[in-house]
């Protein structure tokens, strides 16, 4: 149970990427994964070579990976979204570049599987009788702070509330005198620039090599959809049903049908609540 | 105007002979082995087209009906050893079920809804397989071909099967399309709440179009087995069914039948030459590329683009 | 002039997917063993090339790469790819053009097709399925106090599943009592609930059929959890990856695990591996893989001595006798006198037990030699003693 | 002191051309209604000087205090930022959005975000359903209530000049009367300039001063008061129902 | 020209903790002009939503010519011959015009009755309504109001029995709402019932024979047109002054 309720924290440090870009912004980039991937080999590369801790590094990276969204997502605009032919036809393109990132990676780095060190692997408290693993803790606790940070954002700022409108009427929010590109081009960096840290906290979780995005793929996009499209509170609450679901069925049933279960939980879901649990 | 169907239907027989013809000549064995996966395909992306494309409601869960298909041949193969029509004849029927009740799924889901929920199907129906030994279970299985094909080598063969199959599917696409159906498709693509109130049976249709859709997909896997000879769930549900279904008909152009198929036998043909020709894990990068590319440059699909050049 | 034509040697190979990082390694393998040959001339006079493409390990890619290479690329000689799932596609095309097949790490693939031309490296030995597990399960029955009760677990995949029914057939055989037997899918995340539910059970023997992340997790998380077996390990694929040691260090110490290669004086007996060893690790950085090579790229290389001394012996590029002189003949190579039995397999099992000890820290270094994964069963490479039980060998 | 100026412009959609050489101007203070009936190009016009279509020929500028600002060379949210808002014809709220969200995204322009409270408060005083569905999706409104909420949201900016496309469409009677007499309580209470698309002629010039009447896209008419536009034959036709 | 044609009994609608309709009871005549008026968010909308079956009743019943409809889908109904607009247009953006009336025609009007060449049908329509200019053009290049219109013929093409009309003239200058009445009349006297749902208090007027008067969910007055502006309920809830 604690430990479901940590994985949950974790997967909505992994999912909150893809509830902004998804959600909200309504692009459908199904490379966010590879993105989250790219943030782990840059914790393992700052923590092989300089012993840098994966999480800092994670920080440390996210105007690396803020920009780096900021360029893809001019990209997709200036491809797609400017002649008004998106979802889809994005959907095909960041397929391409989810490939490109995965092949680049094992290129530069092979396809060894990576891992990397810090003080808290490892390790564990004792809270009245169940061991809590830092390395489960600490990614759950940077997973919620992100989240409260994104919801704070998003619902306290102008920008905000302007990214939660932007893919609803362009228009209209340029008439309100906000620039639905420039509001995009910050949301998908941040978005971004999340998995970054995302990719740090995977990497101190697990192991990874190039290809481990495609385990996230679905996990991601259904924690998202779970959750209500675009509601960062919605995404936490279903990241943490699908890891305490998860962490449940491997413990007293089997763990071969936890992954079965979890999506089960989300046709269920969706079949009482068609716009998940926080939709709008 | 009666002639219309007549001629489609000599059209079809037309490339069925080709594609004998073609099985006949025995050359080089690769061409059939190359040539079975892309026409795989061309069914593939029609019936992923007949859903997606024409009724807007985009199915993540391809892998699912694929493997579907593939699993009900592998089954009846291990308890019956049945003969390759009723393999894919069962394979078809048994994702057209599945089809029919992703389309109940549409009474309530939309857009992305859909689409996330079909990929969920896709990963509960793998940990199914997962579980189920008896089709091999995680491990696999391999399938040993009945020995003495109608005709040919046994992949020649095959080849005419998918040959036959491709016709097959893009005549039901194209009859769709074509026909009051597709029309209604079309609207209910474009607003269901519209479309219900002009008359037209929304519910009907999509269970239609999903059942025809899982039909063809199923079809499509069913003499999967005895192409690879053996089946495991990783590659029966690989996420490149997903990616191609979707894909093809991108490139090709989604609106019209004609797309799926170039854009099957585009991509197809691309990603097997790049296989066989590029000795690395270049051709998994090449295949990215190319996809950003195509859809950039091509926004409209190829069809689109023609459709452009020519009205210049 | 025709004797200068080159020998072409086709297969497909792992080099994206799931098991790049054993397809990568064995590539490069390959290479070394082509370059070796020809420096000395090639094979019959002939230079050796190598045309591969990788399978994507997506066997649905199989039948396609092995017809290009026979009837387009028209190689004289085919081996198989890396890994289980690559091979059995390959099997009928084989049989079909009654073909010599070298396989390079599969399991039982053979069982099915009995194909009399089919030999294949792992040293799985006759009864494949029980390969793994056996030195394992041989080396806990006979420690005092006997260990009663078992758990295993595993991944849901391919590899991981026949490892469990080699180990259930083997608990049977040696009387223990089974106490936890579950299997759990390849992604999962945080494996804490399932080591947790294992300790709950006080298993004297925990056997963990896993591949790398889970591998690493399952570790990871007996350490957290404090999961205490008196003997720990079995078939987890990725400890033996030298990415993985540097990263586990001391964790890993205690663990009895399966490998094939260990740099023990025993294993380095072998004629020609130290060779082997040295131009591997300076080509490795270069490819990008395992520094070390440690584990299969012996075996990789050893596939294609096996085919070349065939070829140099039979003077011939003609299937049948290829396949009538593999038969009959023990090889010497780098990883030993290779002899096939039944099935293709070796005549004689030899998955080694191995247990880390005295691993400090995350250096490198310390790997390269002797002493850290100590040779514990077969007996006649056998090259130190086990630290029982487990939680002994820990710090 | 500070004016829209159009003079001379040429705007269409594609190759069809809409307008053409139209000149209006609108002064500081003033209320001025832009008449014509359907597809003649009110809305046209009023999106050139939004920004949103591109004028082919012609100048848009804005004098203010005798500096001149070329609109035709700002980005729509540029102008908005000049302090200009618009009401758009067919409402255009953010539909997954509350009712508050959507009138706090009316503020975003900076120089209105002090002014949130007073605004909101305007707001939800002139039509109180829009505080008593303050958690409402606007998407779940009512034709009219979200025509409420689309007059309101404008309004949350603070400007200085208001373009209103239509701003009586689906409301009832009763409605449409408050929502007039709400834009002449900000006119006279902040000296807000207005530009009115309005269909509804009776109701529009209670509040106007003067107004153009706008055919196939051409000026046919300049009123310089109510009573001129009222005698005019084109507004008798199509507007009085003569 | 008697007999009821649609009745609505006891009709109740909740969104959420919100009753938008509370017991709605009335009943159209066949070959009436019956008016629908109530202030903003009164739930005219929302009654035409459950009689054309995109909502569902929460209570109460539904008949026309007689049947029990409640429950029946809405394309059912509409091949019945209940017939509704949309307040806020929702046109097949992938679609001409003309497509857009292909629809209806195809599925509705031709489900009914095989005879009629739906070319020549479509075309008719759209010079009746004033849109023949812009057959072939996409909803996305029309105005607000040339959709409104656009709306209004793809119901046309639906062949209806009963049509209901919301809010179709909302926005339009007089002339035209004039023209847009004529139409009305004539398909009135062709013997399409017709129910109009609209805001402009002279087209109400004028063409209404019985107006409903609904206001927070409830039926508030009912009467012939000038019974309806004298009725100071009406007067306090609607119009005002
Ligand atoms: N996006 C567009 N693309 C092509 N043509 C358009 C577009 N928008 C408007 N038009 C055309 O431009 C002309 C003028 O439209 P405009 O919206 O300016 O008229 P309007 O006077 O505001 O009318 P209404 O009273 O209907 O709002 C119309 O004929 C219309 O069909
Ligand atoms: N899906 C919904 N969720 C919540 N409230 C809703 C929903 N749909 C409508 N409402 C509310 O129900 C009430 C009635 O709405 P309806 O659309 O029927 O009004 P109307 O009489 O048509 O008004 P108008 O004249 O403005 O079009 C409104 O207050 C509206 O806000
Ligand atoms: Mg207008
Ligand atoms: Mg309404």
């Amino acid at each position: 149970m604690v430990a479901g309720l940590l994985l949950g924290g974790f997967y909505a440090a992994v999912s909150l990427g893809v509830s902004l870009i998804f959600g909200l912004l309504d692009i459908a980039n199904i490379a966010q994964p590879a993105f989250v991937i790219l943030g782990s080999y840059a914790a393992y590369v700052m923590n092989s070579s300089f012993g840098l801790d994966p999480i800092l590094t994670g920080l440390l990276f996210t105007p690396v990976f803020y920009f780096l969204g900021a360029v893809v997502y001019r990209l997709y605009y200036g491809s797609f979204e400017r002649r008004g032919d998106e979802s889809l036809r994005g959907l095909v393109f960041f397929f391409g570049v989810l490939f490109i990132i995965e092949v680049s990676l094992s290129l530069k780095y092979g396809v060894d599987y990576r891992l990397v060190d810090a003080a808290y692997i490892g390790k564990s408290i004792d809270l009245g009788g169940v061991g809590i693993a830092f390395r489960l803790l600490v990614p759950c606790l940077v997973g919620l702070a992100m989240t409260l940070a994104l919801h704070l954002f998003l619902s306290r700022t102008f920008y905000g509330r302007a990214v939660m409108a932007v893919s609803q009427d362009r228009l209209a929010l340029r008439l309100m005198g906000a620039d639905p590109v420039q509001i995009k081009t910050i949301a998908f960096g941040v978005g971004i620039a999340a998995a970054s840290l995302a990719g740090a906290l995977l990497i101190t979780i697990a192991p990874v090599v190039p290809s481990t995005d495609r385990d996230y793929i679905g996990r991601m996009f259904a924690i998202t959809v779970l959750g209500g499209m675009g509601s960062v509170a919605g995404t936490l609450v279903a990241a943490v049903i699908l890891g305490v679901a998860e962490s449940l069925m491997a413990t007293f049933f089997g763990p071969s049908w936890s992954l079965a279960v979890s999506f089960g939980i989300l046709l269920v879901v969706l079949a009482v609540r068609p716009a998940g649990l926080f939709g709008r | 105007m009666m002639a219309r169907p007549a001629r489609a239907l000599l059209v079809g027989l037309a490339v069925v002979g080709a594609g004998i013809v073609v099985a006949a000549l025995r050359v080089n064995q690769y061409v059939y082995f190359a040539g079975y996966v892309v026409l795989q395909y061309v069914v593939i992306a029609t019936a992923w087209n007949i859903l997606g494309g024409y009724a807007g409601y985009v199915n993540f869960g391809t892998p699912a009906f694929f493997a579907l298909g593939a699993y009900t041949a592998v089954f009846l193969i291990q308890s019956t050893r049945a003969p390759l029509p009723v393999l894919i004849l069962a394979g078809g029927l048994v994702s057209a079920l599945l089809g029919l009740g992703i389309g109940y799924l549409t009474l309530r889901l939309r857009g992305v809804f859909f689409s996330i929920a079909t990929l969920a199907l896709s990963i509960v129906l793998q940990t199914m397989i997962i579980n189920w030994e008896y089709v091999g279970g995680s491990r696999g299985l391999s399938v040993i071909r009945p020995s003495g094909p109608p005709f040919g080598s046994y992949v020649t063969f095959l080849f005419t099967v998918m040959v036959l199959l491709s016709v097959v599917a893009v005549t039901v696409a194209r009859f769709i399309e074509r026909s009051w159906i597709g029309r209604g498709l079309a609207a209910l693509r474009d607003n269901e709440e519209a479309a219900e109130c002009m008359g037209v049976p929304t519910l009907r249709l999509k269970l239609f179009a999903t059942t025809v859709s899982g039909f063809l997909l199923g079809v499509a896997g069913a003499p999967f087995p005895y192409y690879v000879t053996f089946v495991e769930p990783n590659s029966a549900f690989n996420l490149d069914y997903a990616v191609n279904a979707l894909a093809m008909p991108m490139i090709g152009g989604t609106t019209s039948w004609v797309g799926p198929v170039i854009g099957a036998v585009l991509l197809g043909t691309a990603q097997q030459l790049a296989t066989v020709t590029i000795s690395s894990e270049m051709n998994l990068f090449i295949v990215g590329v190319v996809l950003v590319a195509f859809v950039v440059l091509a926004p409209e699909g190829i069809l689109g683009l023609v459709r452009r050049l020519r009205g210049r | 002039a025709r004797g200068a034509d080159p020998i072409k040697i086709g297969f497909g190979m792992a080099l994206t997917g799931g098991l790049s990082a054993n397809g990568k390694p064995a590539l490069l393998a390959v290479q070394i063993w082509k370059d070796d040959v020809n420096k000395r001339g090639g094979l019959l006079g002939r230079p050796v090339e190598l045309v591969y493409y990788d399978d994507q390990t997506n066997p649905a890619t199989v039948p396609g790469i092995y017809t290009k290479l026979l009837d387009v690329d028209k190689v004289d000689l085919i081996i198989s790819g890396y890994g289980t799932n690559l091979i059995a596609p390959l099997m009928p095309i084989a049989m079909e053009r009654k073909l010599t097949i070298l396989g390079m790490f599969g399991l039982a693939n053979n069982e099915k097709y009995r194909y009399p031309n089919f030999f294949q490296i792992q040293p799985a030995g006759p009864d494949p399925q029980t390969s793994t597990a056996i030195g394992f399960f041989e080396l806990a029955a006979t420690q005092t106090p006997r260990p009663q009760t078992v758990a295993i677990v595993g991944a849901d995949a391919e590899y991981p599943q026949n490892a469990l029914v080699g180990a259930r057939e083997l608990i049977k055989k040696f009387g223990f009592k089974t106490v936890y037997d579950k299997t759990y899918p390849p992604s999962t995340v945080d494996y804490t609930p399932i080591v947790r539910a294992i300790k709950a059970t006080n298993a004297d023997i925990v056997f963990v059929a896993s591949y790398p992340p889970d591998s690493v997790g399952m570790l990871r998380a007996a350490h957290e959890v404090g999961l205490q077996p008196k003997i720990f390990g079995g078939g987890m694929v990725g400890l033996q990856f030298t990415s993985v040691m540097t990263s586990m260090g001391s964790m890993l110490n205690g663990v009895v695990n399966y490998d094939f290669w260990a740099p023990e004086p025993t294993m380095l007996a072998f004629p020609g591996i130290k060779e082997f060893l040295n131009e591997y690790q300076a080509r490795a950085a270069k490819a990008g893989v395992d520094p070390l090579g440690y584990y299969l790229p012996p075996y990789s290389y050893a596939l294609v001595q096996v085919l070349g001394q065939a070829v140099d012996a039979t003077k011939s590029l003609d299937q049948q006798k290829l396949a009538d002189y593999i038969r009959a003949t023990e090889f010497n190579t780098i990883v030993g006198r290779v002899k096939f039995g039944k099935n293709g397999e070796w005549a004689k099992g030899r998955t080694l037990m191995v247990q880390y000890q005295k691993v400090h820290g995350t250096g490198i270094e310390q790997f390269r030699g002797p002493g850290k994964k100590v040779v514990l069963y077969p007996e006649e490479l056998k090259s130190g003693a086990i630290i029982y039980p487990y939680s002994a060998a820990k710090n | 002191m500070s004016r829209i100026v159009v003079r001379d412009v040429d705007a269409g959609y594609g190759a069809v051309r809409v307008l053409h050489g139209v000149s209006i101007e609108i002064r500081q203070g003033e209320t001025v209604a832009l008449l014509g009936t359907n597809g003649n190009g009110k809305s046209t016009l009023i999106k050139c000087i939004m920004g949103i279509v591109r004028p082919a020929a012609g100048e848009i500028f804005l004098d203010s205090d005798g500096t001149r600002i070329d609109l035709t060379t700002k980005s729509t949210e540029e102008i908005v930022g000049l302090g200009i808002a618009l009401v758009p014809e067919g409402r255009r709220l953010f539909p997954k959005l509350t009712v508050e969200e959507n009138l706090l995204l009316g503020a975003y322009r900076t120089a209105a975000r002090g002014d949130i409270e007073r605004n909101l408060a305007f707001g939800f005083e002139a039509f109180p359903v829009l505080r008593e569905r303050r958690r409402q999706l606007a998407g779940n409104m009512s034709g009219g209530e979200q025509q409420m909420l689309a007059v309101a949201r404008a309004l949350m900016s603070s400007p200085r000049i208001l373009l209103v496309d239509e701003p009586s469409v689906g409301l009832a009677p009763i409605l449409v009367s408050r929502v007039i007499a709400k834009i002449k309580e900000l006119k006279d209470r902040h000296d807000l300039t207005v530009l009115m698309a309005e269909q509804n002629f009776n109701q529009a010039t209670k509040i106007a001063d003067r107004g153009y009447i706008i055919v196939h896209g051409r000026i046919e008419f300049e009123g310089q008061s109510t009573q001129q536009l009222r005698d005019h034959e084109l507004v008798k036709k199509y507007y009085l129902g003569v | 020209m008697a007999g009821t044609l649609l009745e609505v009994d006891g009709l109740t609608k909740r969104f959420g903790g919100f009753t938008a309709l509370h017991r709605v009871s009335l009943s159209v005549r066949a070959g009436e002009r019956f008016g629908l008026i109530g202030p903003n968010g009164s739930g005219k909308t929302t009654l035409i939503n459950c009689v054309s079956g995109a909502l569902a009743a929460d209570g109460g019943r539904i008949l026309f010519e007689g049947r029990d409809i409640t429950t029946l889908a809405a394309h059912r109904r509409t091949r019945l011959g209940i017939v509704r607009s949309f307040q806020i247009p929702k046109p097949f953006t992938s679609m001409t015009v003309r497509e857009n009336l292909g629809i209806p025609l195809e599925y509705a009007a031709h489900a009914r009755s095989q005879a009629g060449d739906a070319d020549a049908e479509a075309a008719e329509i759209l010079r009746t309504i004033g849109l023949e200019a812009k057959a072939h053009l996409r909803p996305a290049e029309l105005t607000q109001i040339e959709m409104r219109k656009l709306e209004l013929a793809r119901a046309m093409a639906a062949r209806p029995t009963l049509l209901i009309s919301d809010e179709a003239m909302a926005g339009l200058s007089s002339v035209e709402v004039d023209d847009i009445l004529a139409l009305l009349f004539r398909l009135n006297e062709q013997g399409i019932t017709i129910v109009m749902i609209e805001h402009i208090m002279r087209a109400v007027m004028r063409f209404s024979e019985r107006v409903v008067v609904l206001d927070a969910g409830e039926r508030i007055a009912e009467g012939t047109p000038a019974e309806i502006v004298r009725n100071p309920a009406v007067e306090k809830a609607y119009l005002g002054e």
